[in-house]
């Protein structure tokens, strides 16, 4: 195996976004709301949701941590908004296989500055740092389906 | 007590190639007192072979680091190591799923693990533990434990001149007070296995009770399979097995796990640390609290390699096939008696024997001053002495590595001890 | 909080040539990430010499078998090899009888044998338990779990910027129902060495609580006596000090010993088993049930004749020697915070930071890339890092075989760091 | 360290003891009696002993064990017949430096048949065995020394 690049994880545009998050701070009226840890190394976000029409109208997200947990969060942010619920799956689904290192994946457009993170797969434990985002987003659509169904 | 093994089945010529084995093994190359070694004390703990010390001394040279939570290089390789034997232990006892199987340093510890774990949440006064009377008394004494803090009972499957289970009574001795039955797969002491393909499920009729396997002697022989054996926990060794010290895995059923409340407290089992309380890891790290026996894991791993190559199913016909040898010659020593079942089928390599002669542990002096090593003693089944008045037997234990000229000078020096003291 | 180190010692040059100790660490002499490899994680386990790993695979070629109870040779020899390592160890902190030195798997289990052994008798309602922020999670989730199932408080030091403990309100934190008093001589987060000699006596003046000291970082460090220090428990791990891992011990007073119940039952750790009780052995093997890790804990006794021939007293020299370079070298560092006290005499060899530009697990992955391997999280001390409003820190920790280079390629390549974050 | 032997372990006068052991059985009239166990191996014994002006009066064993454990106490019962209690100690001692490799303990008069356990000494794991007689002794005689105090 070829060795890691450092510049390979450490994109331009991952430092930007660790560095001008989007979407980061509180929203008043989110129809739910996860706080999820990551137990191994202590980051932590905050994801606040709402979902009009079957569609994301609103995300906004706190937290702290790495570069690499925090910037995703907010590139999964910025890419969310007006998306259908619906979705949220499969891009999940494509973006840990990009963090599993399926080149593919990693030129996908749709993945957004997500594709910035490709680099992480050949650091495999920073991968868990990575799917923070994606791993509270998805609690939080689970919750939404159970409170709705419940009403 | 059987005397002669039964012949009823053909001797088969076993997939093993035991002289070819023993050569991996270097504390069998050696000389004691002037002869070659003839270790027959595997039911105590085996010896390891090269790949087992090579895999230990290349994670010491290469990827040492604590697992966990590091990011750098060693760490990441040791963690990856470390799980990887995880992955192989459970495969050996046919587990789907590794995250099921919980690294303990042995069976003791194993059992100890859910005495506390499960048992001071789940058993109250009153409440019933069934055992028999063929556990090692580390599938005893923490019960006993347990009954004392708890105020339970403890009852037991009796057992019959054979070392058998007597399955008559298992109607009476379970009940709705039956809270955990833990039994041995295999017996140390008369190498009986036991049939627990037909007890689980009577066990799981009757009552909805913990069932817990001691399988010290069983994962080192039989082709387990957790899942079809139908028990919620499985407890053994390493040692036994070809691989380390001071390793042993615990399997457990994920509901059964996630049920239970954590053993030890300590850094790698937990989530969240407060002042005055703290929430736990994922199974099975909630039950590994502190620094792992990482070399160990990964020395138990390679076991399993190295007894996979072997042949999972060539193990048990070896050992039976040496017990019947050696049940045949031995039974023509003068006032011997064998201990055990008498089909050899239900026997593992475990022969406990007495001489009228001379006692265990003059045997055991003797023939190991022919360079022939068996144990003397209660071999930590002080109830199965009891139950046939002897304080001590001896032992010969066979493994892999064990031939017929094993037996043969086994019997040779037992005749010096006849000579000594006929 | 610490920035530069004061500089009132002069700087002496240890009795230590750490540059000769290195070529006897195999795991040292080779290259990560296309670096020589600098190991700066110690304080989570060191790197071990060949003289341990050459007893660990001596002792499983030649003189492999269960220990005690055994007749024949290689158990004698097994047996021997296994007391004569306790005696090492008990060597090493000075306590006077090796009889008193009980093997556990490490720290974190002899802290939980306490916990369980001790507390589940002796700990009730409304009693206390006195311990410290700067704790481990080691020596507090054992003790949170002893609450829960007791009703006992926990009550706690605080420390203050420097990591150091607030010792104005100890008269009040002690009174007639503090039972325990578990405390780390030094601290893994922040290295401070802990006033143990002056807290101790005022403990024992003030209260009849028992008093053990979590020795995981202390035992590698410092010239540990016992009986000096007045403690009742003394706990650590062989992995933290050139020994294999799995393997710890915890040394107690007899009389406390011998007033405790067993922790695990099993083989080796009884003396009659009957079927509703049994009795024990003497101490310490009243506290070992199973078969222990005999190879673990030659190892660790080779460790401590390996430590001697380095030289008990020159250890902390060396290490506050390094500690001082690396502190004085690493404040130069724009936005450094560096955690723990000021003065190097009371620190051990850890230096956590934190860089105000970089996360602490990008610090990490970055100095890997150049062969720097360093320690980042909360290890394993979440009070301490709640304390300090961080959730991690970057930890780099010496041991003997570091050297000032070392300190020199973990800086270069901290501005690595702040070059990608600068 | 020159190979032990067997011979020089099992001696025709221990095997001859083992096979038929001096004092062995029950008396009605004793004053103490103790029961030790060596709880490595299950070997035990029970002792009794009557003490008459200061005098073993008499002394009586049940048992079972290995051949060393219990020729070593049908030895030493043989011996004790009407030895002043004072001396008890140090014969003993005595033996307890024969297990312990001493040539001139082994030679020494005063321990009667007991010498043809010397050969014990190069066999440490049997040691034990060989003291387990005297252990009980000792602990017999510090019984009698208690109820003595008592009275
Ligand atoms: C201060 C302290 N206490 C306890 C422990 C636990 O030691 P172990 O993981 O070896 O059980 C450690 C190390 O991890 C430590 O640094
Ligand atoms: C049947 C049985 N159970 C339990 C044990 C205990 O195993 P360990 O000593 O490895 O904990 C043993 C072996 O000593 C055994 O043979």
């Amino acid at each position: 195996m070829q060795e890691p690049q450092l510049n390979s994880l450490y994109q331009q545009l991952i430092l930007e976004h660790y560095r001008n998050p989007r979407n980061k701070g509180e929203m008043d009226d989110s129809q739910v709301e996860v706080h999820m840890r990551n137990p191994s190394c202590g980051d932590e976000i905050k994801l606040q949701l709402r979902v009009e029409h079957g569609r994301i109208a609103d995300v906004r997200f706190t937290g702290q941590g790495c570069s690499i947990s925090q910037a995703a969060v907010s590139m999964m942010t910025q890419l969310l908004k007006g998306k259908p619920v619906d979705d949220v799956g499969s891009m999940a689904d494509r973006f840990t296989e990009m963090m599993h290192g399926d080149e593919e994946a990693a030129k996908d457009r749709r993945m957004g500055d997500l594709r910035a993170l490709a680099g992480v797969s050949r650091f495999p434990v920073r991968v868990k740092c990575a799917l923070l985002g994606f791993d509270a987003l998805q609690e939080a659509l689970r919750k939404l389906g159970d409170s709705s169904t419940e009403n | 007590m059987a005397t002669r093994a039964d012949s009823g089945h053909p001797v088969q010529t076993p997939a093993l190639d035991a002289h070819a084995l023993r050569r991996d093994f270097p504390a069998l190359q050696q000389e004691v007192h002037g002869h070659p070694l003839v270790y027959l004390d595997n039911a105590a703990t085996t010896q390891k072979p090269v790949a087992v010390l090579d895999a230990v001394q290349r994670y010491y040279r290469e990827d040492n680091a604590n697992v966990h939570r590091g990011i750098h290089e060693l760490s990441r390789r040791a963690t990856e190591a470390y799980e990887g034997a995880r992955a192989k232990v459970a495969r050996w006892i046919g587990a789907a799923d590794p995250s099921e199987v919980v690294w303990t340093r042995g069976t003791t510890d194993g059992i100890n693990l859910l005495a506390a774990a499960w048992g001071l949440d789940h058993v109250k006064e009153g409440d019933e533990i069934l055992l028999s009377v063929l556990e090692h008394h580390s599938n005893l004494v923490p019960w006993h434990l347990l009954a004392r803090r708890t105020g339970a009972r403890i009852r037991y499957i009796e057992i019959d001149d054979q070392g058998e289970w007597i399955l008559d009574d298992l109607p009476e001795l379970l009940n709705e007070r039956t809270r955990i039955v833990s039994l041995s797969h295999v017996s140390n002491s008369l190498g009986s296995i036991n049939p627990v393909e037909q007890v689980v499920p009577e066990i799981r009729a009757r009552t909805d009770a913990l069932i817990v396997l001691d399988g010290a002697q069983g994962a080192p022989l039989l082709p387990v399979d957790v899942h079809g054996l139908g028990v919620d926990f499985y407890a053994f060794s390493g040692h036994k097995m070809c691989g380390p010290t001071g390793i042993g895995a615990l399997w457990g059923r994920r509901d059964r796990l996630e049920a239970m409340e954590p053993y030890q407290g300590g850094g790698e089992m937990i989530s969240l640390v407060e002042r005055d309380a703290s929430t736990w890891a994922e199974v099975p790290h909630k039950f590994e609290a502190g620094t792992p026996n990482m070399a160990g894991a990964v020395g138990m791993g390679a076991a399993v390699d190295y007894l996979e190559s072997v042949g999972r199913d060539a193990i048990l016909a070896w050992e039976q096939a040496l017990v019947r040898y050696a049940l045949d010659r031995l039974s023509d020593l003068p006032g011997i008696t064998i201990y055990g079942p008498r089909a050899v089928e239900r026997r593992s390599g475990v022969v406990s024997f007495t001489l009228e002669a001379a006692h265990p542990h003059d045997i055991s002096t003797i023939v190991d001053m022919h360079g022939v090593a068996i144990r003397a003693g209660h071999h930590c089944a002080q109830l199965v002495m009891q139950r046939y008045g002897t304080a001590a037997t001896a032992r010969a234990s066979f493994y892999i590595y064990n031939t017929r000229e094993d037996v043969d000078r086994l019997v040779s020096s037992l005749h010096e001890v006849l000579k000594i003291f006929g």
